[in-house]
């Protein structure tokens, strides 16, 4: 009965999520990251219920909790009323708190993908921000996306969207206070934190694999290895 | 074509009604036995070649059955075929003589080439 | 004039206990809901292990009922207590006083549309256990043509808080091996899958049944509970599950798919308990004052069960309680008499 | 003695002539197709041995012993013994007399093949020298001594349990009309010379049958029509042989000193093995020997049908046969001509493996094995206790008992999982692969500095000792070794006065030849009772690894048959020496099964 | 497919939805990408439907996506929904209507969990009060935007111009209708039908003239996956997964897909374009593509709204081919000017699928 496992046990997600597996495989059946990756839902949620801390340590580490699309398909089916994909939610978490995300390939997507969204948050009020969405990063956009940029007050503006402007509607500027409010709330309940773990320990496996930042970042925003994917395939 | 900097993954899925089992039924007239598997594991837990290696026997013969036996044929390689699983099985499965059948109808893949 | 006792339910366990009681020298009043005897036996073709035809243990039986006074078609409207009898009325007016009831209430098959994901009486090609044996039974095949590949689903409603059934039905799993051997005869060149969780091969000669499956029928098990089911244009079926001991998703296409409803508490438990006042568990079946050494004695006076009542049994199961709860009877009014 | 037919010639030689120009034709060819097959090495083996005296001693011996005399068979069961040595021994004797007579008399036709054959046809007696009717006597001696084989042989052929046998072969179709001509061929001789018996002289055999059939035989047409008829079934006989059982009589001739060479067995159907194929004469002793046939559905996989269908080149069965036995040996330590059964189907199995077997062995992974903590102490032990006897735990647990008992340094050679000794792997055919791990298991020992390998598996026992070549390392079974510490003093135990049987083994008993240590150090801790067969003749306890096909449950009847038995005289306990059996008759005795270190770690003397 | 079966198991997922009063806020995705479409929500319920509903500027995000991706804990996501109650309550409001569906499953799970561990939400109460000295009720009822359109659907159906049909033949249009995933899988009795066949859509269709589809992959997400969308490397993911639904949906020729989750119509709109321009295939018919629909857009062409207005032209599988099905009348002059009519240079063709 590890250290691990009581510290996941006190996320509320793992007490709402995970009861008692039984092993029946429903949610690995219709998952749509077990397709794709190399991924077993069934076999994490085992692996925490073993409370092996060396099991569970090796799973902080590696690339595996990052498959997860989060589509929480599997809440619908398991038959014992647990949500495997809230497990996912939990280990991560845990993951980013003790630092572990940096050791795996998808786990240190999340210098990028913190920048991005804290970013949008905090400045726009929005986890999304059509300024902030670039056509470059973003090629599936396509012809008409690029056009759209292209054209954006405009198209924005003939649709009725309020981008950047006072006063409800799509897009509007949100008011400061409003903003401040988050940037406080980010302060209050680790938010903030959570940026401040994430970029020290991204800076010091920048250090340690010779990149910069900024090599580290896109790196991590770009890479995908084979290994990811099904060996039979 | 347009290169976007990723691209469609394979499926992993299972196709079962895809997979035409030949090589599976020749085993099954060679060895009836193979249809005996209850997937208990005993085989596997008690493998000599398991102690320094992944073989498994009991993952072999399930591979076998859903014609995925690319990824589990190399175990076999291991077997010292020393006969501990025959022991240990709770079906009377003749593992030995599985095996042994097993390498007269499948093939490794880079022995294909 | 010999002592009337009240027996609620006349499935295999009220036929037996009744034929018992009257072998000891009361009047059994036995009552049964539907318009014959024999609950679900009635409507099964042949038994597991052996495969031996449900009617040559059902008609002798039902044939012997000289001494008995059963009602068909009746319901219970009340019970209550008098002194130290029941008063038990019955929907066809009659009435009885009675210092012992036995609930042979059954049990009900698992309402397998309530598992949406399998498509019961959405998806044609998807039935039942119990349509299955009525179409053993009455020989009367539904018309699909080119039968090539067939799955069984162990566990529907069973073991599955969603579906509010905790429990094991237990006769389920021998049940889809036996009936995957049947249609196998059926459709010899047919593909037969057994989606299984545990295969719980608990009886004498279940495990050979099991054997003899993969052995001789060549049965596929897959140990994976089936998560969801789709349609195709043609109406043959999608069937998504995991091989677990393979640990890959498995995608199925299937032209029938036969879903093993599981053992649900009878609909009237509750109604009755309430009757009667006593407890039911928080599976809803009847709770006995004892699970092990008294599962046919209820926490109140006078009242007794048998059979699947008080949870999942077999066939001779219930017979061998049938006529324990019998004893029981026997015993207790014997000593209320001196 | 004068010449009766000057021509030195009547036609009804030719069927003889024929016949015997034939078989000595075809021995020929066989002889040379054996020896182009022996490969360099061997035929260089077999040559040497031809000039090395001592082996043209044993040859000679072996010959006379094995071929003439039938000593093996006579040890077995007498009646066999005298009908097979009167039928050979004799019939070599009319030959020699024959010979010997031509050389006396008639010396200028000894060329003629016939002649000594036909002698009586040819030559007259005059009445007048003494050695002639000596020579009458004796070739009627011996005939009155094939005759009385020959009888026992018929009556053996339709009662085969009067002269003690269960099971015959069932005979080929060439193997019958070789029979029958083989039965023919000396009443007919004796018909044939009561003829001329009465014109040329007979004996206290042909005289009197010319007397009793005197009409019909003092014809003189009759006579011609009699020898032909001898010559005839002479001619048949010989012209078959090649292609029936009696093939064996020339071949063993070869077959002696081709093993006494030491040639070993390295294919299925050439060279030594041809020899063998030959030597067989489907006497059916291996059916009886052999343990399967406790199931009829087996009777036909025993040796004798291997030996046909590699004959016939029917591969399928000659497959089936080859991969269900349990390689124990008992039918060739029982074989009249030491067929090297297992050698053969090993040969078998080795061949398809090659051929066949598309996973290719890969034992990589050994190299990371951990060498052995060394140790330099002198006669250190170091103990194997192998694959099997992780799942017989009591076996090495009693071992280490009875070692610390004797106060000897151990040291455990496997307790981080073994790995196999490669018996297993030989036995299935996979000699290369086999190999593989004998290497790994031969670095990882003498690289220990150990001075004795304990080995308490029979399995591994055998091929440490036949395959491994450790130099300076002595590889003792714990039934040697234990045996030893006893006598040596060093173990000491007491007595329980128990009834024990003891079982031997396969590999450990005819494999390796230990009978008596185990027996002697049973009898310190118990009294012994014998089994009703034991020794070279004990019955395999049917968990024999070296059946590939045999499935479990017909493996079942072999292993009760194994216990009928060894508890024939009710013995409390049944002791064997090798962790398959314990498991396998663990199975199904009613009477418990210990291991040989159990006896003698639960009688340990503390005191 | 036997359609009575399905009629049973909506009759047994009915949500109690009050028909005003309502506290709105936005989506993230859908005002990035469908501003017309949260624009066309209020126009009908407002304008069409005389109902309240109330949108203050000073709300924000929920949060959800970034949760989802684990660029905040679920303290800080839980404290900002806290704010979010905190402005319907000041505005003096009891039922909340969102218009995605990651908030609301996130609202629905959040609601869950605070019913049951009741010190949790005292946490978050607590960091609420810190933060910003607010305090809130939680909704009494929650709704997502489509459930409002669902209700009120017969209505629209009553004021409708154009149906979901196909005028040459008269023919109901076969329509997909894909639901986002945390709408009812998560809590099958929040979403109208439930989550194996979830109405709120399939109503919609039914009552304005159309044919619902059910393929067999329906049930399937659409790929979005937070990180494996937001991340380039893990794209494929994405992809593969509106790539399988496609695969499933094919068969069925259908004429059009309806979505009622922010992010899945634009990715299964421009995951087509993504699929034809690296394997040369479309799933439509000629060449075309099966265009995607938010419900507002399908409700707002039903009403006869022009669609440029509703922001057709920033799909990227063309929608003429179904406006000519359904026979609404549209400029493809029109199609790509800016505000006032002025001209805009109109978009580049894409090389495999075909575009007007």
């Amino acid at each position: 009965m590890g250290k691990l496992y009581d510290r996941l046990s006190q996320d509320y997600r793992i007490r709402e999520g995970l009861k008692a597996c039984i092993s029946c495989g429903t949610c690995t059946a219709i998952c749509p990251a077990a397709e794709f990756y190399r991924y077993n839902p069934k076999k994490i949620v085992s692996i925490v219920q073993s409370r092996d801390d060396d099991a569970i340590l090796e799973l902080l580490k590696s690339d595996v909790i990052w498959y997860c699309g989060e589509c929480m398909s599997c809440v619908t089916r398991c038959p014992r009323k647990n949500a495997p994909g809230l497990v996912i939610v939990a280990l991560r978490a845990l993951s980013i708190e003790l630092g572990y995300f940096v050791e795996s390939e998808k786990g240190r997507q999340q210098l990028p993908l913190m920048h991005a969204l804290q970013g949008n948050v905090l400045n726009y009020g929005y986890c999304v921000y059509p300024l902030t969405f670039a056509y470059e990063m973003h090629p599936e956009y396509g012809l008409v996306g690029k056009w759209q940029k292209e054209h954006i007050e405009d198209v924005y503006e003939r649709l009725g969207a309020h981008l950047g402007q006072v006063g409800p509607g799509a897009l509007r500027k949100i008011p400061q206070e409003s903003l401040d409010e988050l940037k406080a709330i980010f302060d209050i309940t680790g938010a903030t934190r959570w940026m401040e773990i994430v970029e020290e320990k991204s800076r010091e496996k920048a250090a340690e694999m010779g990149l910069t930042m900024e090599e580290y970042e896109a790196q991590a925003f770009t890479k995908t290895s084979s290994c990811h994917l099904n060996p039979e395939n | 074509m347009i290169d976007f900097g990723y691209g469609l993954t394979p499926s992993s899925t299972l196709k079962i009604e895809d997979v035409r089992l030949p090589a599976f039924g020749e085993l099954l007239r060679r060895e009836p036995d193979a249809a005996k598997c209850i997937a208990c594991g005993s085989c596997a837990a008690s493998c000599s070649a398991g102690v320094f290696t992944e073989m498994n026997l009991r993952r072999v013969i399930l591979s076998l059955q859903r014609g995925r036996e690319k990824e589990t044929l190399p175990l076999l390689r291991h077997c010292m075929l020393c006969g501990k699983c025959q022991l240990v099985c709770p079906r009377g499965v003749n593992t030995r003589h599985l095996i042994l059948s097993i390498g007269k109808v499948y093939q490794l893949e880079e022995d294909k080439r | 004039m010999s002592q009337n006792v009240v027996v609620i339910g006349g499935g295999p366990a009220g036929i037996e206990a009744s034929r018992k009681l009257r072998d000891l020298g009361y009047t059994p009043i036995l009552i049964e809901k539907e318009p014959v005897l024999g609950g679900h036996l009635a409507r099964w073709d042949r038994l597991f292990p052996d495969g031996v035809d449900a009617s040559t243990f059902l008609d002798p039986m039902i044939a012997d009922l000289d001494g008995i006074k059963y009602f068909t078609d009746t319901e219970v409207a009340s019970i209550n207590r008098l002194k130290d009898t029941w008063v038990v009325k019955l929907s066809n007016g009659l009435s009885a006083q009675v210092r012992a009831i036995l609930l042979t209430t059954g049990f009900d098959l698992f309402k397998a549309e309530k598992k949406e994901e399998y498509g019961y009486g959405i998806y044609e090609r998807v039935i039942t256990n119990a349509d299955l044996e009525a179409w053993f039974k009455s020989g009367a095949a539904p018309q699909f043509d080119d039968v090539k590949v067939i799955g069984f689903v162990h566990c529907v409603g069973s073991r599955d808080e969603k579906a509010g059934n905790r429990q094991c039905s237990k006769v389920c799993c021998v049940t889809a091996v036996k009936q995957a051997c049947e249609i196998k005869e059926k459709f010899p060149d047919a593909t037969v899958y057994c989606f299984y969780m545990d295969l719980r091969m608990f009886g004498r000669k279940y495990e050979d049944l099991y054997l003899k499956a993969q052995k001789e029928y060549g049965i596929r098990f897959v140990r994976g509970r089936v998560s969801e089911v789709s349609e195709d244009l043609d109406g043959h079926l999608f069937v998504k599950a995991e091989d677990t001991l393979f640990g890959k998703p498995m995608k199925l296409k299937a032209d029938l798919l036969v879903l093993m409803s599981g053992m649900t508490p009878a609909a009237s438990t509750q109604q009755l308990a309430r009757m009667v006042n006593i407890q039911t568990g928080d599976d809803g079946f009847f709770l006995p004052k004892s699970l092990i050494v008294s599962p046919f004695t209820s926490s109140r006076e006078g009242i007794f069960f048998a059979g699947a009542a008080t949870g999942p049994k077999t066939l001779p199961e219930t017979l061998s309680e049938a006529s324990a709860a019998a004893l029981a009877i026997d015993h207790y009014l014997k000593t209320l008499q001196r | 003695m004068k010449e009766r037919i000057l021509a030195a010639y009547d036609p009804f030689v030719l069927p003889f002539v024929f016949g015997m120009t034939f078989v000595l034709a075809y021995c020929l060819i066989a002889l040379v197709k054996v020896l182009i097959q022996l490969n360099a090495a061997d035929r260089r083996k077999f040559a040497l041995s031809l000039i090395t005296p001592t082996t043209i001693f044993k040859n000679i011996r072996d010959i006379f012993c094995d071929c003439l005399f039938h000593v093996k068979l006579w040890k077995r069961n007498k009646v066999l013994g005298y009908m097979h040595s009167s039928i050979a021994f004799g019939w070599f004797m009319i030959i020699v007399i024959g010979h010997i007579e031509t050389i006396l008399y008639i010396p200028e036709r000894l060329h003629k093949m016939y002649y000594p054959i036909f002698f009586r046809y040819f030559m007259e007696e005059q009445n007048t020298t003494l050695q002639g009717s000596f020579f009458f006597f004796l070739m009627d001696f011996f005939l009155l001594v094939i005759l009385s084989g020959i009888a026992i042989a018929i009556v053996k052929r339709f009662r085969s349990r009067i002269v003690g046998m269960r099971r015959t072969t069932k005979l080929t179709l060439t193997d019958r009309i070789g029979l029958y001509s083989l039965w023919a061929i000396f009443p007919l001789r004796w018909i044939a010379e009561g003829f001329t018996a009465g014109v040329a002289g007979g004996s206290f055999m042909t005289v009197p049958i010319n007397w009793l059939l005197h009409n019909f035989m003092s014809k003189p047409e009759n006579i011609t029509v009699a020898w032909w008829l001898y010559s005839i079934a002479l001619g048949t006989f010989l012209t078959v042989l090649p292609f029936t059982r009696y093939m064996h009589i020339p071949a063993e001739i070869l077959l002696v000193p081709m093993r006494n060479a030491g040639l070993p067995v390295r294919h299925t159907r050439k060279g030594f093995s041809l020899a063998m194929l030959y030597s067989c004469p489907s006497c059916g002793v291996c059916i009886d020997a052999c343990p399967m046939g406790v199931q009829k559905k087996n009777v036909k996989d025993a040796t004798v049908y291997m030996v046909r269908n590699l004959k016939r080149r029917n591969r399928k069965r000659s497959l089936e046969i080859a991969e269900k036995c349990l390689m124990c040996g008992k039918c060739a330590a029982l074989c009249q001509v030491q067929m090297d059964a297992c050698g053969l189907r090993l040969a078998y199995r080795t061949s398809q493996e090659r051929k066949q077997n598309r996973i290719p062995a890969d034992f990589g992974y050994l190299n990371a094995v951990a060498p052995l903590p060394r140790t330099e102490t002198e006669g250190k032990v170091l103990y194997y206790a192998g694959c099997m006897s992780s799942l017989t735990p009591v076996i090495s647990r009693s071992v280490q008992q009875v070692l610390r008992h004797a106060g000897v340094e151990f040291e455990l050679m496997d307790k981080d999982g073994s790995i196999c000794c490669g018996r297993p792997l030989m036995l299935a055919g996979r000699q290369d692969e086999a190999r593989a791990l004998i290497e790994k298991n031969r670095k990882l020992i003498e690289e220990s500095g150990a001075r004795i390998l304990l080995v308490s598996c029979a399995i591994c026992y055998r091929i440490f000792k036949e395959h491994y070549d450790l130099i300076g390392v002595e590889v003792m079974h714990y039934t040697e070794y234990f045996n030893r510490l006893l006598q040596e003093g060093r173990l000491k135990v007491k007595n329980s006065h128990q009834t024990l049987v003891y079982h031997d083994p396969c590999d450990l008993g005819r494999g390796c030849g230990i009978y008596d240590a185990p027996r002697t150090a049973l009898r310190a801790v118990g009294q012994l009772v014998p089994a009703l067969k034991e020794r070279e003749e004990s019955i395999c306890c049917g968990g024999s690894v070296g059946s590939l096909t045999l499935r479990y449950e017909d493996r079942e009847p072999i292993t009760r048959g194994a216990l009928d038995n060894l508890t024939a005289n009710n013995p409390e306990q049944i002791v064997t020496a090798c962790p398959l059996c314990l498991k396998t008759f663990g199975r199904y005795a009613t009477v418990p099964v210990a291991d040989f270190a159990q006896i003698l770690a639960e009688n340990l003397d503390n005191d | 497919m036997i359609y009575q079966g399905k009629q049973k198991i909506w009759s047994e997922y009915q949500k109690e939805i009050p028909t005003d009063h309502w506290f709105y806020v936005r989506s993230c995705i859908r005002q990035t990408f469908f501003p017309a479409s949260e624009k066309m929500f209020l126009e009908i319920l407002r304008n069409r439907l005389g109902k309240d509903v109330y949108e203050t500027p000073s709300h924000t995000t929920c949060g959800g996506i970034a949760y989802h991706s684990e660029a905040i804990p679920q303290e800080t996501v839980m404290t900002i929904i806290a704010r979010q109650f905190a402005l319907m309550t000041e505005a003096g409001y009891e039922n909340y209507v969102c218009s995605c569906i990651t908030s609301f499953g996130l609202y629905t799970e959040v609601m869950e969990d605070w019913r049951e561990f009741p010190e949790l939400e005292a946490k978050i109460r607590e960091n609420l009060w810190k933060a910003t000295k607010r305090e809130f009720k939680t909704p009494k009822y929650l709704a997502h935007a489509s459930d409002l359109v669902y209700k009120f659907r017969n209505e629209i159906a009553e004021q409708a111009k154009f149906r979901l049909v196909n005028r040459e033949t008269g023919r109901p249009l076969r329509v997909v209708e894909h639901i986002g995933c945390h709408y009812a899988k998560m809590f099958p009795s929040k979403g109208v039908g439930g989550a194996e066949y979830p109405y709120v859509l399939a109503g919609m269709v039914e009552s304005w003239g159309g044919e619902v589809v059910d393929y067999p992959e329906r049930r399937h997400c659409c790929g979005f996956g937070f990180r494996q969308y937001l991340v380039k490397a893990n794209r494929g993911y994405s992809l593969s997964n509106t790539h399988k639904k496609f695969e499933s949906m094919e068969p069925f020729k259908p004429d059009m897909i309806i979505t009622n989750c922010p992010g899945c119509p634009y990715f299964l709109d421009r995951w087509q374009y993504v699929i034809a321009e690296q394997t040369g295939k479309t799933y439509g018919e000629n060449g075309y593509g099966i265009p995607v629909f938010t419900y507002e857009e399908v409700a707002g062409l039903v009403l006869g709204y022009d669609p440029w207005d509703l922001g057709l032209q920033t799909h990227q599988v063309a929608v003429e081919p179904l406006l000519d099905k359904m026979g609404v009348p549209y400029k493809p002059e029109d199609k790509y000017k800016g505000l006032n009519g002025k001209r805009l240079q109109r978009p580049e063709f894409p090389m495999n699928i075909k575009c007007c």
